[in-house]
């Protein structure tokens, strides 16, 4: 979706403010959002690109002024909410009020170091050969869906060249809406600046993207 | 004039506690489990695992084509594994080329290396500009490359993470791996910075 | 510039809310605001560009989460401070610290109603026959200025056709930042859907913009 | 969870009374002026102005020629001139094709023969969705159209002002043209509602 999160090119937020390399949280309950995404997520009861739909789908006011931790909290809600597991009312009343319902998992403490250091490869088999190879010459789809894409705006309907072949992975557009893990070849494939900014870009500037294949055409 | 959040503090605090008592409650979440995350984050789990790998590279030219041809089996060969880093790619600086990445659509980073993002990394600002204006986004940090130098922006909008291997710097051939590592910052492992150079004194 | 203003496309405001046509203000401030607006641009202190110019640079979040009257006052003082007719520190304490300087007109009362009934037009004398006719194939340019446009991003690079020649206007790129007027030959450019949105968009769509001459070349 | 405006209207109130007293104490405006301002766009410029056009341009095939041909000169002959009003164009709806106008880029209008935008107008909701999605706006607004009628949409980057001419709705040969302006709402000469139409109830 062209939603908040779609900022690639989008001006007048000021200069970046670097930060000392030894901080890691900036108060303690951002340290508990982070756990909680984790906790929840490992439950299983919605992929990784479900995630990363809620938060965008926040509305764009919203996303825009808060900070990176309150858009997973939001998105948290969001995702607690639609998959059944906690009721408006209970995020009102900021307690429970009725059992749990199963879930898939339940990460323990003694198991939680384990589970990180595994993480969750999203590469799949592939179930036909990759449709483009290093070298070749291809054309972003001016794709506009309403649910999730990975595809960003400034990168659509734009010719670039497939730098990497990186096998076939998930497929967010659909995972993301319960709708499959689907897997598709995805491809490094990169831009000139000049092709995705225009004749005044910086002329020594390439940028890449991550695309799966239902993303790209021959060009 | 910047946007301020519009709820205090407080009420995110009380968001959240609000929610981990709700998930608690209901048995979806160990509160035991969330000590462990924090404590793996904060203190088990950043970047001077990355600098590791970048010294490893500079000293060992065995591994440093290993980590060109397969970076996440060898990052894993370093003890540095998991949640995203599962599909890693090592991009190495050079005289010509430089290398940035960014999360244009959220914050993905290549946590079992880097630890967590910096709060400029999942801003606005860096999203925005680091794709259409790399070099005024290099400023901000205090680095100005050679005119000529390419820029080379990785958008990571896929699960493969990017670990930037800046260059090592001139005089160093007397220093241990270990003194290679310190020069080593977070942010020349985004392209945001060089190695032992002035954006280190951040650390 | 790629600012918020920058709205055509983008996803995640929720309903469009209809509103009663007797409906004038929300609030007394509003009619203030309006007026306050209108009064301080008829000094000829900036134009009508410069005006949008700086309601556009708010900075996103702030302009996403302001009625659009906030956002006429947040631009209104933003340009009495570049202009140097009020300072900071007078709109910290909210009252003049010291005499006002000299202004081009000041509006009265009796002078308004036919002030108001005149406008101000922006078509200008042209100094070159128009580039394009009606019914030219164009495509617009894939520019991305960091100062102020009237192309918007969903409608750069990409492929209309001329269905009106409207004359020479006042070109808002340069008069927004005080660079003169340059008038430009000014063309209504129509777009199929499918070009702007894609082969998922509505078939029976066309969109079409007005587009300053310097925005389009021949396709 | 809509964004809520980060300032209570308190404090904006005080903002802009401020702002008034810092001009009109540096006399840069004149505060009668002010009022005449706000008089002028709360009772006298408002979309019955448009009204009449419209209803004018169904009773008078020169008027309508005219309208089309120059609508500014063929408004102006109603009384309807000035600000955001100097460059009209009407676009005439048909059983084949159905005009919505929206500024994407800011809230251009034209004033005159409308008056002030209602707030939805000037609305990220309707300025992001017009152009992509205009029936799915249309919709929100209680109108369906048939789903072969082409959908023009006008988005006014420049100084042009479009009046959308409705369609005359039927069995209405015997109204006069006052009773005809009565049909013709304001959402129908943005595009957003029909003549005569359920959205009418509104006004």
């Amino acid at each position: 979706m062209n939603g908040a999160q779609d900022l690639g090119g989008v001006m007048g937020f000021g200069p970046v403010v670097p930060e000392p390399e030894d901080v890691r949280f900036h108060a303690d309950w951002e340290k508990r959002a982070l756990a909680l995404t984790l906790a929840a997520g490992a439950t299983g009861a919605w992929s990784i690109d479900a995630g990363r739909h809620a938060r965008e789908s926040l509305h764009p006011a919203d996303y825009l002024s808060s900070s990176y931790y309150e858009i997973w909290t939001k998105g948290l809600e969001r995702l607690l909410v639609s998959h059944g597991l906690v009721s408006e009312e209970e995020l009102t009343a900021g307690r429970s009020l009725e059992p749990g319902r199963p879930v898939g998992r339940v990460l323990r403490a003694a198991d939680t170091p384990a589970a990180l250091a595994a993480g969750s490869p999203y590469d799949r088999p592939a179930d036909a050969p990759a449709r483009f190879a290093v070298g070749d010459r291809v054309r972003t789809g001016n794709r506009h869906p309403a649910g999730h894409t990975r595809l960003p705006r400034y990168a659509r309907d734009k010719h670039g060249v497939v730098e990497e072949v990186r096998g076939a992975f998930v497929f967010p557009d659909t995972s993301a809406h319960g709708d499959g893990e689907a897997p598709q070849w995805l491809y490094t494939v990169r831009f000139s600046g000049h092709e995705l900014w225009g004749p005044d870009a910086d002329p020594t500037l390439t940028v890449s993207i991550d695309a799966w294949e239902n993303y790209l055409d021959a060009a | 004039m910047h946007g301020d959040r519009p709820e205090s503090d407080l009420a995110i605090e009380h968001r959240v506690a609000a929610l981990e008592s709700i998930l608690v409650e209901k048995g979806y979440v160990d509160p035991a489990a969330l000590d462990v995350i924090i404590e793996t984050y904060s203190s088990v789990v950043g970047p001077r695992n990355g600098a590791a790998v970048v010294a490893r590279s500079w000293v060992d030219p065995d591994y440093r084509v290993w980590l060109r041809r397969d970076a996440t089996a060898a990052i894993a060969a370093l003890g540095f594994t998991g949640r995203q880093g599962e599909h890693m790619v090592a991009v190495e600086n050079t005289p010509e080329e430089h290398n940035l990445v960014v999360c244009t659509l959220c914050s993905c980073y290549p946590w079992p290396v880097l630890g967590l993002p910096p709060v400029w990394y999942k801003s606005p600002a860096y999203r925005s500009r680091a794709v259409i204006d790399p070099r005024g986004v290099l400023a901000d940090f205090g680095v100005t490359l050679d005119p000529s130098t390419r820029i080379r922006v990785w958008d990571s909008t896929a699960e493969v993470r990017y670990l930037v291997v800046p260059m090592r710097p001139d005089d160093t051939e007397d220093l241990t791996e270990a003194e290679l590592a310190d020069l080593v910052t977070r942010d020349s492992m985004i392209g945001a910075g060089l190695a032992g150079q002035p954006a280190r004194v951040t650390r």
